[in-house]
């Protein structure tokens, strides 16, 4: 793909509904509008989101055969124990955080974005490229062993009151939503998923762009918080999701995937997360500031991935799948 | 009020706002130090030592329970010790009058 | 149909989503998850279910020719007079419940279930069996008659404040929302429904799988009152939905409904209110214990019609239709 | 508080958490009993006497009304009567500062 | 058009599922039915319905050359300009209402309404009849002018604390969320327009129906001020919107606009404000009643345009056009 | 309850409820008389002077802010001059026990 073809397909991205509102959600702040999704519909909506993705990844799971989605398997539970490892290692370099904060980022980033995920895939299927179906099973897979690895970092494996914290969070409404959705969408089949597609297949981009509306207000608040965060924390929004998408993009072309699906796999170890993570993490390790994660993981990397990251990661897939 | 067919009595009423996150185990606590009942609803807020996820969480969670002068001590204690140094939590008490005391105690 | 064409339409029934998420519910209960669907969202939700299937009614009502649909009604009519009337006597030999608590499960048990109405039709369109539009009219109408004869069982008929009680259940919200919603549909017709079919039609199912997660978690902490529940309830709930759905299938046939018209009309006899009826004997019937009622119609009729009660009532329809 | 321009007093804050399918028949009590006003509220709640089944109905209702100590009392007997008894209902009283005393009484 | 033509157009309107639900929620307040769409969903509805409208009007903007829409743009602003001038003046030989009331009814009629202008698009498009899509950006421009010369002309240029009230509503939610809508659909344009058509475009019919059965109720609720509004509200309610209708009409047709553009834009002038104005109305003049102004644009010149006014700002723009 | 480890100490609770519209109004009153903290929730209402519009706006804003008594002096008389007079707003006082008093003073 050349750079022009590129930048179109950034511009692409750049103006889809969902990422021009998070950019709506930044300017209400800035304007100080009275704007606020309420709070029960908010939870609604995650909620739907949560279990959409789920169903849709159960659905792709059982078109899948056994043979196709093992190694895939295999290398997302890989990169799901190494990035968070490498996200403490190299924050220690990086920043002044302590233990703590550490393990909380490292959770984070271990962990990933639906939404992000959400926009890649927006972006390859208006750029017309194949990937394979069940990348939202990996999702899944993705979302919960980061958040273990780094609650880990932080407390040391003796730590008092682990056991009842990782029940919280295995046992979470986010861990159940996706893992119940995949369940209900892989015995469900594509003939049950049909009757319900208008409502999680159809709906899905228009209630991210309502979500994303209110992440960017979310956002906008935390700006703040950004000024304080040294330059060592800047750093780190910005390289480590090109270093742990490149880790996705190496581990899903080793896998045997498709240069879309080993994108995808790219942006799920660069996006960190920031629904599941952070109640996880509030929980389990209260002493982190989450206006440090926050401004990292919503203030920097996910505009970062949203507007650079994700061509890069398609251009990082074609270049490593022509090897 | 005066003492009717029904016992009259007065008891604390424990108000306690905290992130929406803490719902769960602020209800189990509740319950351990003996609370027999609590309404809880949905709230957004502002303080001083505010940290500014409780949006990214769904807002707070503002729960009320009548109890005990004993129960209420109780339960600020587990406040003092597991909620109060880490999280955004406020609380506050006084004393509200009831019919059917054996309710609450 | 032979005995494997049955079960497997009993597996269709028994993965759809609707019935996942029921489950999922179930086991988010039994797992001590957190998940709750806020209270605003789980009153809209209900609000949107009644008022939709009032629409889709009206508009099969408009379809339908009065000669078409006149047996029909007055069969639903005697049938919702009857039902409660024999839930009433066989409560008595059944189980020890006095005359408040047995009129109070006859309310529930002559008005119908929304939801197990639905997955019936949902069952019959993967199905491909046809069955008649207006069989969403016969719901709407079977909805009231079967709660004011099992409050008055209850109550007698001298009792006090029994008019203020009627007013409530026959102006209350579910009883406008389903024949405004038949009003609606029949007054805009085909012609005006298409433009909000998107909204009303298509979402449906997917809007009913997010209620039914919310009603299994509600099931689910019913579960402790099933165990006090005595061995007449049980026998009751299994039982009479057998009886009372033989009982709409011979009435829909005589009427000279199709076979799945018939089917149709049996579910909608088999099963339990838990929309209408629980506020409606709430507020007339006090002293009445929630939880028995609740326990049988929503832990195990429910259930109990979702996977063995719709596909036994469509053998007998068919049965019924070869005499 | 001293008394400015506005008539200040003190009125009873009668607080009612109950069912959510009562909320009318709750508000027309009160206003039978000579309530002016009232503030209504969603909550979840749990009780000793909890029946399970807010759930199925959408939840609790809080209502906060302001009243003289003659028509709380006018409601508690309501309460006690037709309420209390049946369903799953708390209240709670309070005395509270108010400007505008004529608003309230 | 004859005759007959036209009352088939008008019951085509009346019939249609919003304005039905709309009367639903009269009946529903005179029964005494306590039916409420909770806050919580009522609010996310109108953010939708804004965000919706302004979407659909960016991407409309796109595809309209500069050349055809500056004339009509330039009539909108005059008519924005005009209208709350006409009303404020015609109230005053028609009302005895002080110079505040005039103002705040002023500032209703000179804003526009959302759903009478969605009325007007499913009434021309199940008449098959045509109209440039760029009319929801001129439901957008209208939207703000007419309430700031409602506030001028209430306050007076030296008003104080104008400024800040001025900054109330020009940032305000409704404004923000149309504008901002406008630029999501703007920049996304067709291409992304499309992904999120089934949740912004296909339920919107839909959801304004859920929306219009609450301000059925809210106008029910309103209904006894109607009693204490003079004979002369009464005139202007029904008149006023004749007389707008029938400059808006014209002012489209001399723009160069279709017969359906041009009625659209009569519709968008005949219409009161419900949600931008009352808002920013209560909040720049407390001192007016709501009481009146929600009677007169609520309960009189809403309904009045449904049913009378939509089929003749028709006739008149084909009249007009015919010239 | 008796002086622990935490400051303990009476503040005022002041509610205030009012038309939503008025939220961000009132919460930059409430700020800048003083208030370092407080909560909001959604409400519906009914009062004597009701006009009758909330609902339009989406109902009523409950507000309650913990403040020390100079401060519920301050925001009273805001709300005397810029909000009773024209919106439709109640609002309560009552005192209140709290730990860490230094967060509300
Ligand atoms: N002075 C106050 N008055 C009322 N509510 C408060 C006050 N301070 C804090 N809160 C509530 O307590 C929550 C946590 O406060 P904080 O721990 O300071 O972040 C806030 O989000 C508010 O909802
Ligand atoms: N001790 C308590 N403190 C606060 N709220 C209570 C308490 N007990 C009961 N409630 C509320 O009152 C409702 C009815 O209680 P009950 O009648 O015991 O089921 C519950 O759902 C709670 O919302
Ligand atoms: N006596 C009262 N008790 C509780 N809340 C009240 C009372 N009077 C008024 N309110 C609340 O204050 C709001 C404004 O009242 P008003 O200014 O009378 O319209 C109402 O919508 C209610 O929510
Ligand atoms: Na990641
Ligand atoms: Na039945
Ligand atoms: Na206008």
């Amino acid at each position: 793909m050349d750079l022009q073809a590129s930048l179109e397909l950034a511009l692409v991205n750049l103006t889809s509904p969902p990422v021009l509102a998070f950019v709506l959600g930044l300017v209400a702040v800035a304007l100080r509008t009275d704007l606020r999704l309420p709070d029960a519909v908010y939870q609604a909506t995650s909620m739907y989101l949560l279990l959409a993705i789920g169903i849709k990844g159960g659905v792709a799971l059982r078109e899948a055969s056994p043979g196709d989605i093992a190694w895939p398997l295999v290398a997302t539970l890989v990169l799901g124990v190494t990035i968070p490892v490498a996200a403490f290692a190299l924050l220690r370099v990086l920043t002044p955080l302590g233990r703590i904060d550490r393990g909380a980022m490292a959770a984070h980033y271990g962990s990933t974005s639906l939404v992000t995920f959400t926009a890649a895939i927006v972006f390859l299927e208006a750029s017309s490229i194949a990937f394979e179906g069940y990348v939202a099973t990996l999702l899944t897979v993705l979302e919960i062993p980061g958040i273990v690895v780094g609650l880990l970092l932080a407390r040391g494996l003796r730590g008092g009151g682990m056991g009842e914290t990782l029940r919280e969070v295995v046992f979470g409404r986010s861990v159940l939503l996706l893992v119940g959705g995949l369940a209900i969408g892989f015995l469900t089949g594509p003939v049950g998923y049909v009757r319900v597609e208008p409502f999680f297949g159809d709906l899905f981009t228009g209630v991210l762009t309502l979500f994303l509306l209110e992440l960017g207000m979310l956002t906008g608040r935390q700006l703040s918080a950004l000024r304080q965060a040294g330059p060592g924390l800047v750093v780190f929004a910005i390289v480590f999701p090109l270093l742990a998408g490149f880790a996705g993009v190496l581990g899903g072309t080793l896998a045997g995937m498709e240069v879309g699906g080993a994108m995808i796999l790219g942006v799920l170890c660069a996006s960190a997360s920031y629904i599941a993570a952070p109640a996880a993490v509030r929980l389990a390790l209260p002493e982190a500031k989450p206006s440090i994660t926050l401004a990292s993981s919503l203030g920097m990397t996910f505009p970062f991935n949203l507007i650079v990251g994700i061509p890069v990661y398609l251009l990082m897939a074609e270049a490593v799948g022509s090897w | 009020m005066t003492a009717g067919p029904s016992d009259f009595g007065s008891v604390t009423c424990l108000t306690i706002v905290a992130e929406s996150v803490l719902e769960e185990r602020l209800l189990s606590v509740i319950e351990s130090c003996g609370a027999r009942g609590w309404t809880v609803s949905m709230a957004q807020g502002h303080g001083p030592s505010h940290h500014g996820v409780s949006g990214i969480e769904g807002g707070n969670v503002r729960v009320e329970t009548l109890v005990t002068e004993e129960v209420a001590a109780r339960i600020w204690g587990a406040l003092e010790k597991d909620f109060f140094p880490h999280y955004a939590v406020s609380a506050w008490a006084y004393d509200v009058r009831v019919a059917r005391m054996a309710r609450y105690s």
